[in-house]
């Protein structure tokens, strides 16, 4: 180890940017790659200066493009691997975001969400990413996203996505906004000891893949990174369990789709976290992100006034947390839905909610800002008269 | 109620957002409070506009934004412009003078504080015109300590900096002719 | 004589820019401590009788703020464009 | 009587009134540039469409320009381009953009619009740096050279963009400082009037970013080292690696004829309608 | 006019995806930039021999951006432009999807899907990209998709596809398949003057465009193209309504986000087509693209078992029907979608019928083919049992 | 006794039992000199890791090496091999790739890691057309000739690719045909060893869709035309264009030492870490 | 019912999709009748599997797959490996001998065509042999008329390889001693 | 005298490759009717006596169908080892 601290254990007034980078150091990462990008850039400048201290690697790629593939793959050759951007950079990568999860990569990737479509206005925090993240690569398959409403969880989660990359081998979103992504507020970072950390399963040995199975595994194949012996043949070409190029039988297409995919939802319990607090309530305010503190402080403001409203946020946005709406449904009258886009995850929220209550969909006052809690104490009293 | 939101606004390069970083880092880091600070700017690296809001708490901040604040700091006549209707009604404004010739004259508590020319003309150092202006600001109304907020300046800037950035300070403290509280 | 025209509001200053003063083989034009509207310190004419009309400070200003008009009865040789 | 007005303001849209640089940028001097050498040649801005990336210096010609200008992605204008000359062949195409823009992420479409030939001017705005994002390393920051990116000195090695661009096929190749206004006004209309791909790779001073990072200090200072370590390609041709270390090398590098895209689409479609 | 026969009128047994060329040759396009990719590389082949031979031209890209970035200069030099490509091809035009809705260009862009994520499987088709296409790239948007189910529909929907471009200003996308792309079956090309094809509006005069209104009408503005000393400002930074960038007013950045979707979502009406066939029926099959033709074959056989069997098709998938789904739901018992997909349009179809009925997605027997009739009224049994 | 195996397969995954090319394809001819230039070098195929795109090309290393063969998105191969050279320095990175991977849609990338100089050997398999796809004309498709997508002859110019990746700054350029198997493998030794960003170009027949198009005929007519028309660089040089023209200029281009990219980092880490 | 189903299949570059076309070409054309093809393929554009699918029929077809085809013709073992188990039971089985030595034997109805080595041997042209295949299936069952598949074949291929093709066609007809109707 | 293995069955046939055959500089190789699992028609083996052991077709051949081994006794001039 060298003279950086690897760790910053301590109470600090961080950017939420740059806890973000502290918490990719702690998590053990040792290679990024990136391309600036407004307003992203930050987590990407600070890496560059922390990683040389603590013995990884920056590149600064020529692109966007580039910056995925190459974080892919100094995973492939055995390293924690992150790279961060914005929209327009997610926009570039979609292509390679399908090849990392068809070949079953861990990676993490930082989505600073900036106000879209387009160049839009980028230190403009608004939420436009949400279901790019999930859908914006061809084809069928399934990431992990996780959205932070605080600084301190720009750490926290960061810590968490490499965990969860590296125990399912698959690609992990921050999925932050210039908002958080800027803002400054108490950071603590613990000690190390007090971090869930997780390193991938590699193989046993053997060296002909033939004799193992590297791939399409619902329990998590070992991965056999490059470098070791292992011979492994990784392609995102529909493959078998070998990894091996198949693309004539029609059984094997179905399993290259499907047990990826089964493979995180099948781990849904364990991925999956949501901050509920609506025992007794009627109103209940789903929200993620930022959003969440506006709905928190509007939950507040409301139950002062008598209103029984409660509030439920998503940690966790992908895989879509179906249960635990349909359970919120099943329990109260009423969902309020505030996102500060034009309601990307209503559709998803509204398909596992519709049958058992009603449901509304409510936006900020202007798009881009997050809701005045006043506002949606307003709003919430319109609805219900 | 304790928490206290204060926007500081100005065009790209004036130090605006510096300014709210340390004081966001003053109440944190010294005078043991909660802060939040967020910001905004536009694509100009200069002359565009560049604001930041900061809220300061004796609890932990839940809605982080700030939509009516107590203090609004402007450093440039388009930050009255932007911001000066959103002001708490018996809200205090505190302006560069040399920045902004004619401000709004219905506010209740405004100062004047001819920033950009001490800086310029006493330090030799334009830049430092967001410390003055948080000298000013400390002067004022307390919503941090003196104290939190010098060591958090000394954080902020580089080590040959530092005299000049604690001078800075005090000659905006001392512009305020009638503080607040 | 050729004539210097100086478009103050336009100007981003001498402080940081002052492109005009270091590409004048002539030295016609010094700061001065007058802001504009904006905060900058734009430049002031020293004697516009020692300006040659070379356009050197119009063709450098990167904010259009300074126009020179030559004075037509010299040739251009004499006004010493700088042709480096 | 003292003039009212910057004679260039009537290429200006009228409710621009300032320039997004920051003071002493260099990309307002070839801002006049560019638009002196259409003065010159008496073309009209409709004759003309604008088209850059994103990047301060993606800001020349939009919204400033009263022409048509298209303002479009990091690293894609000369894409954007390609697609509105062959549509409008009779039209001038000037792309301006940063050096981040069209040689990094853009590279690709650089290589392949020089390859092509297709007629339009590059202004290629080399400032070393990336300035709009605040500093980061750019594929023409010099070796060694300490950004926010590269805290410990950039590793990497420099593009000879002049160089590359040239072995793609482009027809006429040109490099300048903005400590050289006249020159690249020159050289710009040599590019406008060439029928085919035209470079003019335009060094630029950012003293904002760059400035800081290099500690080159403030705009006159990085002219002062624009004046001192340029030199004219055919005194470099004479000079060993050694003797041009550190050094600009400035002129024209390439200047040849050859079959351009846009006029062989013309020519085809008159001979596969004729037939 | 060369020697080109513009329209060929007549009956042929014609490839899915040439049908598709011979579209865009009819409804006027004159302008294609693609690059080769399987399934759909005969899209281009095609118009690469046929343009010049009617006035047009095609240009072969570096990559997939250049051929997007090309087609929307074209489009902005005032030609009807249109791009083919396959989902790896669309992934990598994400950005500039957005570039293209952010400032209303009219562009047709062709997916000929096939089995993903990632390289996957070329040659075989699954309809994988269906919410990639509408929510693929950053921030909010609106774009429209047509789904053909034959290469009579490839011809039919890509002159449908460039009438809703020009008169609304908007990418629209063919979304096809490998199957049908590669389907040959018959296809009759109609006389000119029975085509629907419409050019875009462009501003009466007026050469400075702060005296225009370029964008943001949800009435669709004129379109000033270029060349035509118009003066255009165009640029997919936020921008006012004379296309003026504009990075600091929130009121201007909500309109820049809205009006363009509420342009489109305020004309669904005459933008969406969907094929519906339920009257009477208590079971209806949703579907859309060549599933649809598995879906009608089914609906046959249930009727004839004596199952009162509706079928829905979705012609146009995005804007997304929502109020045709929300009348379905109202008037039937049961709800089976079928995707030979995992489900991505599931959850929005849900979204607007579980309040009013049941119902459940149903995939292919194996994913990558369209469900076999037999296989449909077979499970449709054991739901209902 | 005769052998009861090609030598070569020991290099092979069992499984795989037979190339994925059509008759008479250059690619097994490359192929082979690469798995030549690794057992004369005596290396290990543990000591390699292969990275290459999409198309036929792509399918040289991919499945048949039995070693780790990583194969990536069409035109990203370098791009990936970047990520794991800097992770694993002490590996050989091979590249085997087309020229519409590695020239068109992976252009950037190969300029990109030119520049940077970061140690791999690139095989870049010129076969002057998209094979894999069914004949589409590439950036190297000689200007005139007729493809599936310019059916009136190719408009555009021809990429000399060494001649680019030359000047974006490689340390080893070197050219070679089919024809030319032995030179190649030696080529390709000289690649491996250099400690430095290596391209071996080699140009190759694909008789399906190239010989069709350019009426070249079968594999061996174009082997034949190889044959007769290349020249050795050294007596290119003393040639005219008009000489050179249709001429494939073979032999090395550049083979220069310069600061290597996986190397700086193993120094800086060092240096930052010991301070 | 009128539909009949069809498998043709190969490895690339045998021409199994081009015989699919035509068969299809010559129903829709010049039979009247109604005609869907599809096709899959693997990227080795050589050796690689090919297989079309058709479906003939007096009416529209809606549902466009071949799920039990009435007939398999077979350009390769491969073919046999993938298909010959989705025939009808009473389905029909033309191979290429020289590239299927061994067909199953579990059929009932097989027809056995050398059509490689009529194609290298008579015509010199070993690309014929799905042109012969596709004489030998109009021979043994007549799903579009023999009449329609020489004109489609005449549309097919260019001028110089016309009469080439119809011997083909002729030879592979010829070659089917026992037709079904 | 040097030996020549041929792999028929990995063979692509000398009617589209036949690379092999051209690259013999002493006309060993030459076509056959005989056809492979795969219907390819490799090539058979004239008169070994003249092969000069210089593996040219070895080299060249794709689809690694050929081996020679060469005879150990002549020298590589001899062999004539083609190095064009
Ligand atoms: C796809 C994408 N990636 C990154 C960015 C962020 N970005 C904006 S400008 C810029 C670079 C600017 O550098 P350069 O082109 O050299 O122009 P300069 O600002 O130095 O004039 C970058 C990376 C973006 N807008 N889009
Ligand atoms: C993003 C993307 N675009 C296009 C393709 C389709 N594609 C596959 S291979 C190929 C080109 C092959 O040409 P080349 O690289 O020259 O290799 P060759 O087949 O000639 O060896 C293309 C365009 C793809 N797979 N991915
Ligand atoms: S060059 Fe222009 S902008 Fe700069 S100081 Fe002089 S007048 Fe002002
Ligand atoms: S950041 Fe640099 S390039 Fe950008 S406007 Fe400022 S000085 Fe110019
Ligand atoms: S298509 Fe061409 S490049 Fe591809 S395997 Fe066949 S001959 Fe080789
Ligand atoms: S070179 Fe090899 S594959 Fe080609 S014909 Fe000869 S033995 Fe067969």
């Amino acid at each position: 180890m060298g003279r950086g601290k690897k760790i910053m254990t301590g109470t600090h007034f961080m950017m939420g940017n740059l806890a973000c980078a502290e918490g990719a150091i702690a998590a053990g990462c040792e290679f990024v790659s990136g391309y600036p990008i407004t307003p992203a850039s930050e987590v990407v400048n600070r890496l560059a200066k922390r990683l040389p201290e603590v013995g990884g690697i920056f590149l600064q790629t020529e692109d966007e493009i580039a910056a995925i593939c190459s974080a892919i793959g100094a995973s492939w050759a055995g390293q924690k691997a992150l790279t961060a951007t914005s929209g327009p950079g997610i926009s570039l990568m979609q292509e390679n975001i399908g090849f990392a999860v068809a070949t079953e990569t861990p990676l993490v990737i930082v989505d600073v969400q900036r106000l879209g479509p387009s160049t839009g206005a980028p230190s403009v925090g608004l939420a436009g990413d949400m279901v790019q993240v999930a859908r914006g690569s061809h084809g069928d398959y399934q990431i992990v996203a996780l959205c932070p409403e605080s600084p301190q969880e720009m750490f926290d989660l960061t810590v968490r996505a490499f965990h969860l990359a590296e125990k399912y081998r698959v690609p992990v979103f921050l999925l932050a906004d210039a908002f958080v992504g800027h803002m400054r507020e108490q950071v603590i970072i613990p000690e190390e000891k007090q971090l869930e950390i997780e390193s991938r399963k590699i193989p046993k040995g053997g060296n002909d893949p033939m004799d193992r199975q590297d791939f399409l595994s619902v329990d998590v194949a070992p991965m056999p990174v490059f470098g070791r012996g292992f011979k492994a043949h990784v392609t995102s070409s529909c493959h078998d369990e070998h990894g091996m190029r198949n693309l004539s039988d029609p059984e094997v297409m179905h399993r290259y789709i499907s047990r990826p995919i089964d493979k995180i939802l099948n781990h849904r319990d364990d991925i999956i976290q949501v901050e509920a607090d609506y025992s007794g309530a009627s109103i209940v305010l789903v929200s993620y992100g930022t959003v969440g503190r506006s709905a928190r402080a509007a939950a507040h403001l409301a139950q002062a006034q008598g209103l029984r409203t409660g509030n439920v946020r998503l940690i966790t946005c992908w895989p879509f947390p179906d249960r635990e709406i349909r359970q919120v449904a099943e329990s109260v009258d009423f969902i309020v839905v505030l996102e500060n886009n034009r309601g990307q995850l209503y559709p998803y929220i509204k398909a596992e909610a519709a049958h058992a209550c009603r449901i509304e969909l409510l936006g900020p006052e202007t798009l881009g800002q997050i809701h005045d809690p006043e506002y949606i104490l307003a709003r919430i009293r319109e609805m219900i008269k | 109620m304790t928490r206290t939101e204060l926007t500081i606004a100005g065009v790209g390069g004036q130090g605006s957002i510096l300014a709210g970083t340390v004081l966001g880092s003053a109440a944190v880091t010294y005078d043991g409070k909660y802060a939040v600070q967020t910001q905004a700017y536009s694509s100009e690296l200069r002359g565009g506009y560049a604001a930041t809001w900061v809220v300061v708490s004796d609890e932990p901040v839940v809605f982080p934004r700030v939509t009516r604040p107590d203090i609004l700091m402007a450093q440039a006549q388009d930050s009255i412009n932007r911001f000066s209707h959103t002001l708490k009604p018996d809200g205090i404004l505190i302006v560069d003078s040399d920045m902004v010739p004619t401000p709004p004259d219905n506010i209740g508590h405004i100062f004047r504080i001819p920033a950009t020319s001490i800086a310029r003309n006493r330090l030799k150092a334009p830049v430092t015109a967001n410390i003055i202006m948080l000298g000013a600001l400390c002067r004022v109304r307390r919503v941090v300590s003196r104290e939190a907020l010098e060591k958090a300046i000394v954080d902020a800037v580089s080590k040959e900096q530092e005299q000049l950035n604690l001078d800075a300070f005090n000659l905006g403290f001392e512009a305020v002719r009638e503080p607040m509280d | 004589m050729s004539k210097i025209t100086i478009f103050r509001q336009a100007c981003k200053g001498v402080e940081d820019c002052g492109i005009c003063i270091f590409v004048c083989p002539k030295q016609v034009l010094i700061g001065s401590d007058e802001m504009n509207e904006v905060g900058y310190l734009p430049p002031q004419v020293k004697d516009e009788s020692l300006c040659t009309g070379c356009q050197n400070c119009m063709i450098s200003c990167p904010d259009f703020s300074i126009v020179v008009e030559k004075d037509a009865s010299k040739p251009a040789a004499e006004r010493g464009e700088e042709d480096g | 009587m003292s003039v009212s007005a910057h004679p260039f303001r009537r290429y200006m849209r009228n409710h621009v009134t300032r320039t997004t640089t920051c003071p002493g940028c260099g990309n307002g001097i070839i801002t006049q540039a560019i638009l002196r050498a259409i003065d010159e040649l008496g073309l009209d801005m409709d004759d003309f469409i604008f088209v850059s990336g994103i990047g301060c210096s993606a800001w020349i010609p939009s919204p400033l320009f009263a022409a048509d200008t298209l303002h479009t992605t990091h690293g894609r204008p000369i894409a954007f381009a390609t697609g509105i000359k062959l549509c409008l062949p009779e039209k001038n195409i000037l792309v301006a953009s940063g050096d981040g823009d069209l040689a990094a992420i853009g590279g690709n479409h650089l290589i392949h619009a020089a390859r092509r030939n297709i007629d339009m001017t590059v202004v290629l705005v080399n400032n070393g740096i990336y300035g709009m994002t605040g500093g980061q390393t750019a594929p023409t920051t010099p070796r060694g050279l300490t950004t926010i990116t590269s805290p410990h000195g950039t590793l990497e090695h420099t593009f000879d963009i002049c160089a590359m661009v040239a072995a793609a096929g482009a027809s006429y190749v040109t490099r300048w400082t903005t400590y050289h206004p006249r020159q690249m006004t020159r050289s710009i209309k040599k590019a406008i009037v060439k029928k085919g791909f035209a470079l003019v790779e335009a060094i630029s001073q950012c003293p904002v970013q760059f400035g800081r990072a290099a500690k080159l200090g403030k705009a006159v200072d990085m002219l002062k080292h624009f004046k001192e370590n340029s030199i004219r390609i055919d005194k470099a041709r004479n000079l060993d690696e050694e003797a041009l270390k550190g050094k600009i090398v400035v002129g024209e590098f390439v200047d040849i004829e050859k079959a351009e895209l846009a006029s062989e689409w013309a020519r085809l479609k008159q001979e596969v309608m004729e037939v």
